[in-house]
């Protein structure tokens, strides 16, 4: 019996010994790191313009063996079917295998992004095991191969760093939104909401009188910023209905869908909003969501109605007309309601907005009608989509107010001026 | 690696024979058989859903 | 099939060893004669046996009994006696002797004093320091113990050092090393019965056990085992433990080996059997599992916490030890998009400008480890850091330079040696050590789904696995009632009962009030 | 102490049903519930729970009095010589095609999910291989190996299910009853054999040390397997939405493909071994029963023998689908199809049977 095992083993070393192929290997050296793909709209039917955006891996490292002055990436751009047929026709030019491990962001140019057939092209991304679903979604205004070839971040010499932080602290602050592949496709087959991608541009206005001024209300390219910096913008979105680009959202607009949004990882926001005791300036106000938005749907009525109330925790940072309300309930009570009234305006423009120009909603209502179904059937048979323009729908903001800055008091204008 | 797979199923066969050679003599008819049944359906089921395919 | 290997198997084991006409029977044949009546035969014979005087260290001490005059014949061998208590005990006495009805018993004036009747038992007294001492007209001979073996005296343990508790070693002399023992358990009922292991040799083991605590099952497992062993000559412990233990071949030791008195100790109160040996500075423990390995002393003698984080830290070296280059040639040749994006790039830079793929790198490095730390081994002492200086840091520095290795790999190496030298065993140590290999091996042919097979046939083998009839792996699986002290230890006070797949006829350590 | 050479104890035992049913979150099983009944997948889920309690039951009620005996030996005492083999025989059929069917599955997903590029064959050759070595160990081995993983194993898995739960929304598991009750009544009906393996247990009924500990066992791991393929597969739900999950192929996988944690961002190659240890280990255990079964039908004593010519039969016979993808599903959907009523009448069968031959009377007469 011993003696049989001992036997076994030897038999089992050969096994694995020459079963062995390495035919997944890939040396890391012999493989570039495409950080972005680009999609471009193409002449000929069926096939798009693809453009990779190539890290060098040897730029940022020292080593002893002496650094490099290599470029920090390079762009290829090549007509194919799809993008995973490119992967080899692409190394008639460069000269290593290609590999999508860092692959951070795809980049659709708004052209394609409104073409009917973009959908086809997008799902090959998710047959591809190398494509992750937390990729993300970038429409750009200008053709994707330009942005990826212009876009040159300062500072950031790892371009996979640059998207990433760009992205990242976008979703943070709300300028644009979440738009991971995954979510792309879940919205997309769900069917009865918008998608919305992050909008970027590196074509940027150069008309003065076309600029908005320090204002995030805009998409991107139309901020002025001033000065030596990334040659590249992101702020807004793109939204897809059904896997297409319909239309825009601003950078505010953005923020509010996301604050709506309760799956949206928001955190807090910094804006400006007028100042009710003095209309020349604006007040900062730090705006969180402390609450879930709470959303009450009447579904059998005919139109539909949904109440949604949206509740906020405001600290006012700024007192640019030195009014103290601190101290005045009433100066208080008036901050409130001309808040409140601000941005109920604000969303019920944006809401009216998608009811009329989208026919679909980016909140995530559809989810709180749901629950008001007892099988998929109901829910289907009462067909979201077609519902919702008609739907009715009011917003009622609810503030409670944090903090007043650091300092809550500041001494009175007049008494300074005295 | 085909080499490699006849070899193997080789071995495992005329082990799985020597096994049930062993069981025939310890009176055990039935089972011996059965061992046996295996070992052919072993040799040739490779034929069928490899080599052939 | 496996009936033909198992006869070809079978044969190979039942191989007479060539030439084996034995010597040994016409030297045991001289010694079976009982001793004469005749003194004169009686030297004669253990003259020849001992080839006396070609065999210079026999000594023999010729003399009369000072009243009646009988002759007497002293016969001991010079270098492994006391010639003082000789002189002083023995032969003083005699010469001086006024009654001439004496016995020899009341001459002599050692501790005890043997009757012995056949020239074999005299030939094993002289053999083990005893002196033997033949009367005219006497058919006995009568042996005094005077032996007196040259060693070294008690020294620090080297292999396995303590920061806190007791620091002395085992020496090469069983008797101090009994005496080490004894001195920590003043019981009555520790046991140390010997069994002669060797038939030319004739080497003793010492078989330690206290007698109402280890099982009788194992006891008697053992001792047979020990009785059964057929050879000329076993040196010493580390040679006996590859003669006693179950599976030669296998990567795991099965029996423990442990040089401070202290550790053994602690065994045998747990109910484990030690042997002890001349010439071994050590003692064996079994059974062993692979807990016993992995702990040392020191756990125990630091305070829980600190005891544990000891633990937890060498858990983690050794999973390093094992893992870690292969996870590198795994992670970066089959599986690169799970590491983080910035060194993902950077290893992928530092690769660029290397001639050989990431697995022959690991590779290359790790033999170099080895060797460096054979060389450092067997060099003379003071040149051994020089050794491991000269080799680790000028060697990868150099390495790197020449874009030859690439620098993380020096650092994965390293680590992955560094941490080997946490575990102290000797054994665990070298079969960690050549488990790497076989893990990087797997590595670079199947990636992690390689890794995880060996690693599983690896789980796999090391439940099957028995030391002298219990599990390795015990007592955490298959599961035993133990003091559960496996990877981390209990507070002190709730270790309290002896492992139970020992099957210890006193299961509990501690009584309750003594908790209390 | 109480352990006997060759037995396994409580938490070997345990440990093993956790690892055979509990890594049926980490295959195609999700996906089979997922395609009749949607989001509502967990519902019925737990309808199988409660629907399986009544054959465990009875088959428990059956073992009790029959406590050295094992399946095949009780099945030959209940329905005779000839009856019994028969229905051995059958169940070693489906047994052993179910094995084979899981086993493609799993090398399935590891080929196409991380392994793109190596032949499938070379993949199958290594599982087996090692799977065969654990199944020649013998059992107390497999389940001495399992309750040695199974905390890591679990651990993981809880983790990569946190962080999808995190990450999820959990208004996607409404309309909760889904594609309507009816539908899910009938994937009740027809997927009640995911616990059929809880009958091949029978097998090593008589291994396990004693009879109270094989009962405790049992239920125990019952609740927990139910719970965590519950919860797993409401998370999947709220993380994928219905009209992803459909097309999904192996959630779980895709799953951990998508999450990231802290600064790594892909860590499904970190999963992957703990997953594939589950998987290992599942298949010893399944490879053994088989073999013991083949043994114990034809009286072979010595069945580890048989081990490697097991081996070659699984491999080649895996390897035959072709197509993978296409007909696995369907496959497996047959099997499971013709397994569920068995799954449900043979404990009661033989339930019946002890009663009518009076072996719980006799049973009461020796309690007393």
């Amino acid at each position: 019996m011993k003696q049989n095992n001992l036997i076994k083993l030897i038999f089992l070393i050969p096994f694995i010994l020459i079963l062995t192929g390495c035919w997944d290997l890939k040396g890391l050296d012999r493989q570039v790191f495409v950080i972005g793909i680009g999609l471009d709209v193409s002449d000929e039917k069926g096939k798009i313009d693809i453009t990779y955006l190539i890290a060098n891996p040897e730029v940022g490292t020292s080593f002893a063996g002496g650094g490099t002055e290599e470029d920090t990436v390079m762009t290829v751009t090549m007509r194919s079917p799809d993008f995973l047929s490119l992967r080899h026709s692409v190394n008639a030019a460069v000269a290593r295998e290609i590999s999508y491990d860092l692959l951070k962001v795809i980049v659709v140019s708004e052209e394609l992004a409104k073409d009917e057939e973009f959908i086809r092209f997008l799902y090959s991304a998710e047959k591809d095991r190398e494509i992750k679903r937390n990729t993300y979604l970038i429409v750009t205004k200008e053709k994707a191969a330009e942005f990826l070839s212009k876009n040159d971040p300062k500072f950031l010499t790892r371009p996979h760093k640059f998207y990433e932080n760009m992205i990242q602290r976008g979703i943070e602050v709300g300028f644009i939104p979440n738009s991971e592949l995954h979510h792309f496709f879940r919205v997309t087959e769900e069917d009865a909401n918008l998608f919305l991608a992050t909008y970027a541009t590196t074509n940027i206005r150069q008309k003065e009188d076309e600029y908005r001024i320090n204002e995030m209300d805009a998409l991107a390219g139309d901020v002025r910023i001033e000065g030596e910096t990334n040659s590249a913008n992101f702020l807004g979105a793109a939204v897809f209905l059904e896997g297409m680009m319909i239309g825009t959202l601003t950078g505010v607009e953005n923020r509010i869908v996301m604050l709506l949004h309760d799956a949206s990882s928001i955190t807090d926001i910094l804006a400006p909003i007028p100042d009710p005791f003095h209309e020349d300036y604006e007040l900062t106000v730090r705006i969180r969501k402390q609450h879930n938005t709470s959303v009450e749907m009447n579904v059998h009525d005919m139109p539909p109605k949904i109440h949604v109330t949206l509740p906020l925790t405001v600290d006012v940072l700024t007192d640019p007309s030195m009014e103290n309300p601190v101290d005045n309930k009433k100066k208080v009570e008036k901050l409130r309601s001309t808040m409140e009234e601000f941005m109920e305006t604000k969303i019920m423009a944006l809401v009216e907005k998608s009811q009329k120009e989208f026919k679909a909603e980016p909140f995530g209502w559809s989810l709180y009608a749901r629950k008001e179904f007892k099988t998929l059937k109901d829910y289907m048979e009462f067909d979201w989509m077609r519902t919702y323009p008609e739907m009715k729908i009011d917003v009622d903001v609810e503030i409670r107010f944090g903090q007043f800055g650091r300092q809550p008091k500041t001494p009175s204008y007049k008494g300074i001026r005295d | 690696m085909n080499a490699f797979i006849v070899i193997a199923v080789c071995i495992v066969f005329v082990y799985t024979v020597g096994f049930a050679l062993s069981l025939w003599k310890q009176k055990n008819k039935i089972g011996a058989m059965a061992v046996l049944f295996l070992a052919v359906i072993a040799l040739v089921l490779p034929y069928f859903s490899y080599f052939q395919s | 099939m496996f009936k033909v290997l198992k006869k070809l198997a079978g044969k190979k084991r039942n191989k007479r060893p060539v030439g084996s006409e034995d010597t040994l029977a016409s030297q045991a044949s001289t010694k079976d004669q009982s001793i004469s009546y005749q003194i004169e035969d009686n030297i004669k014979q253990v003259k020849k046996i001992f080839h006396y005087p070609d065999n210079k260290d026999i000594k023999l001490r010729e003399c009369k009994i000072g009243a009646s005059e009988k002759r007497v014949a002293i016969f001991f061998i010079s270098t492994i006696t006391d010639v003082r208590t000789i002189e002083d005990s023995a032969i003083g006495p005699i010469l001086k002797n006024k009654h001439p009805d004496a016995t020899i018993k009341e001459m002599i004036a050692t501790q005890n004093i043997t009757h012995l009747s056949t020239m074999r038992d005299v030939v094993q007294n002289m053999n083990t320091g005893n002196a033997v001492i033949f009367i005219e007209g006497e058919t006995s001979a009568y042996a005094f113990e005077c032996a007196n073996f040259q060693g070294r005296s008690v020294e620090k343990a080297e292999n396995e050092v303590v920061i806190k508790g007791p620091k002395e070693a085992f020496t090469e002399k069983v008797v101090v090393n009994l005496s080490l023992i004894r001195k920590r358990i003043k019981n009555e009922d520790l046991m140390a019965e010997t069994v002669t292991i060797s038939t030319r040799s004739k080497n003793e083991v010492f078989i330690l056990y206290i007698r109402n605590l280890a099982n009788e099952k194992l006891v008697d497992n053992i001792k047979n085992r020990l009785k059964n062993l057929d050879v000329d000559a076993i040196q010493n412990l580390s040679l006996l433990e590859q003669y006693i233990e179950e599976r030669p071949f296998s990567m795991f030791p099965s029996v423990l080996y442990s040089e401070r008195p202290d550790r053994a100790t602690s065994f045998l109160e747990d109910g484990h059997i030690i042997l002890l040996m001349d010439n071994s500075p050590d003692s064996l423990i079994l059974p062993a599992t692979f807990w016993s390995f992995f702990h040392t002393s020191d756990d125990h003698y630091l305070r829980f916490i600190f005891g544990n984080f000891a633990r937890f830290i060498r858990a983690g070296a050794m999973f390093i030890t094992i893992f870690i280059s292969a996870i590198f040639i795994a992670v970066t040749t089959y599986h690169s998009e799970m590491i983080p994006a910035d060194l993902l790039l950077a290893i992928a830079g530092s690769r660029e400008k290397v001639p050989f793929p990431v697995f022959f790198e690991i590779l290359l490095m790790e033999i170099a480890f080895e060797l460096i730390r054979e060389a450092g081994l067997r060099v003379p002492n003071p040149m051994g850091p020089t050794i491991g200086i000269v080799g680790a840091l000028i060697l990868g520095q150099a390495a790197v330079e020449a874009n030859i290795i690439s620098p993380i790999v020096i650092i994965v190496v390293a680590l992955s040696g560094l941490t080997s030298f946490t575990i102290s065993d000797v054994s665990l140590n070298f079969a960690l050590r050549i488990i790497r290999f076989i893990f990087i091996f797997s590595a670079g042919l199947f990636g992690i789904f390689g890794m995880t097979s060996f690693f599983v046939m690896g789980i796999f083998y090391l439940t099957s696995l028995k030391s002298f009839g219990v599990p390795f792996l015990a007592p955490m699986s298959p599961h035993y009632v133990a003091s559960g002290d496996t990877i981390f230890r209990r507070v002190l006070k709730n270790e309290n009962l002896r492992p139970g797949y020992l099957k210890p006829k006193d299961m509990k350590k501690k009584s309750d009030e003594a908790v209390k | 102490m109480k352990q006997n050479e060759g037995k396994i104890g409580i938490r070997d035992y345990m440990a093993i049903i956790l690892l055979t049913l509990g890594s049926k979150v980490s295959d195609d099983t999700p996906t089979l519930l997922y395609k009749t009944a949607k989001n509502s997948a967990w519902i019925s889920m737990l309808g199988i729970a409660l629907l399986s309690l009544i054959p465990i039951l009875f088959l428990l009620k059956v073992f009790s009095v029959h406590r050295n005996k094992n399946l095949h030996e009780i099945n030959l005492h209940l329905f005779g010589k000839v009856m019994g083999n028969l229905i051995s025989m059958g169940v070693l059929l489906l047994g052993f095609s179910s094995f084979v069917l899981d086993t493609s599955v799993y090398v399935d997903i590891i080929g196409s999910m991380y392994f793109t590029r190596t032949p499938t064959l070379a993949l199958y050759i290594l599982m087996l291989v090692v799977c065969g070595y654990g199944a020649k160990r013998g059992i107390e081995s497999i389940g001495s190996a399992a309750w040695l993983t199974l905390f890591y194993l679990k651990a993981t898995l809880f983790l990569a299910l946190i962080f999808a739960f995190t990450k999820g929304n959990l208004k996607f598991i409404f309309p909760l009853w889904g594609p309507g009750t009816l539908e899910i009544a009938k994937t009740t009906g027809s997927k009640l054999s995911i616990f059929a393996d809880f009958y091949f247990l029978g097998i090593i009924a008589p291994l396990v040390s004693s009879f109270k500990e094989f009962r405790k066992g049992t239920l125990w791991a019952f609740a927990i397997v139910v719970v965590e393929i519950t919860a797993a597969l409401i998370i999947f739900v709220i993380l994928f939405d219905f009209t992803s999950i459909e097309v999904i192929s192996y959630p779980f996988h895709e799953t951990i493909l998508y999450l990231s944690i802290g600064f790594l961002s892909n860590v499904e190659s970190m999963f992957l071994p703990f997953w594939l240890v589950a998987a290992f280990i599942r298949f010893s255990f399944y490879l053994y029963l088989v073999v013991t079964l083949f043994g114990g039908i034809f009286k072979i004593k010595e069945f580890e023998y048989l081990v490697p010519v097991f081996i070659v039969i699984v491999l080649f016979l895996g390897i035959m689908p072709k197509n993978l993808t296409y007909t696995l599903p369907y496959l497996r959907e047959m099997i499971l199809g013709i397994l569920s009523p068995l799954f449900f009448i043979l404990p009661i069968l033989m339930w019946g049977m002890a009663k009518l031959r009076g072996d719980f009377k006799r049973e009461a007469e020796q309690s007393h």
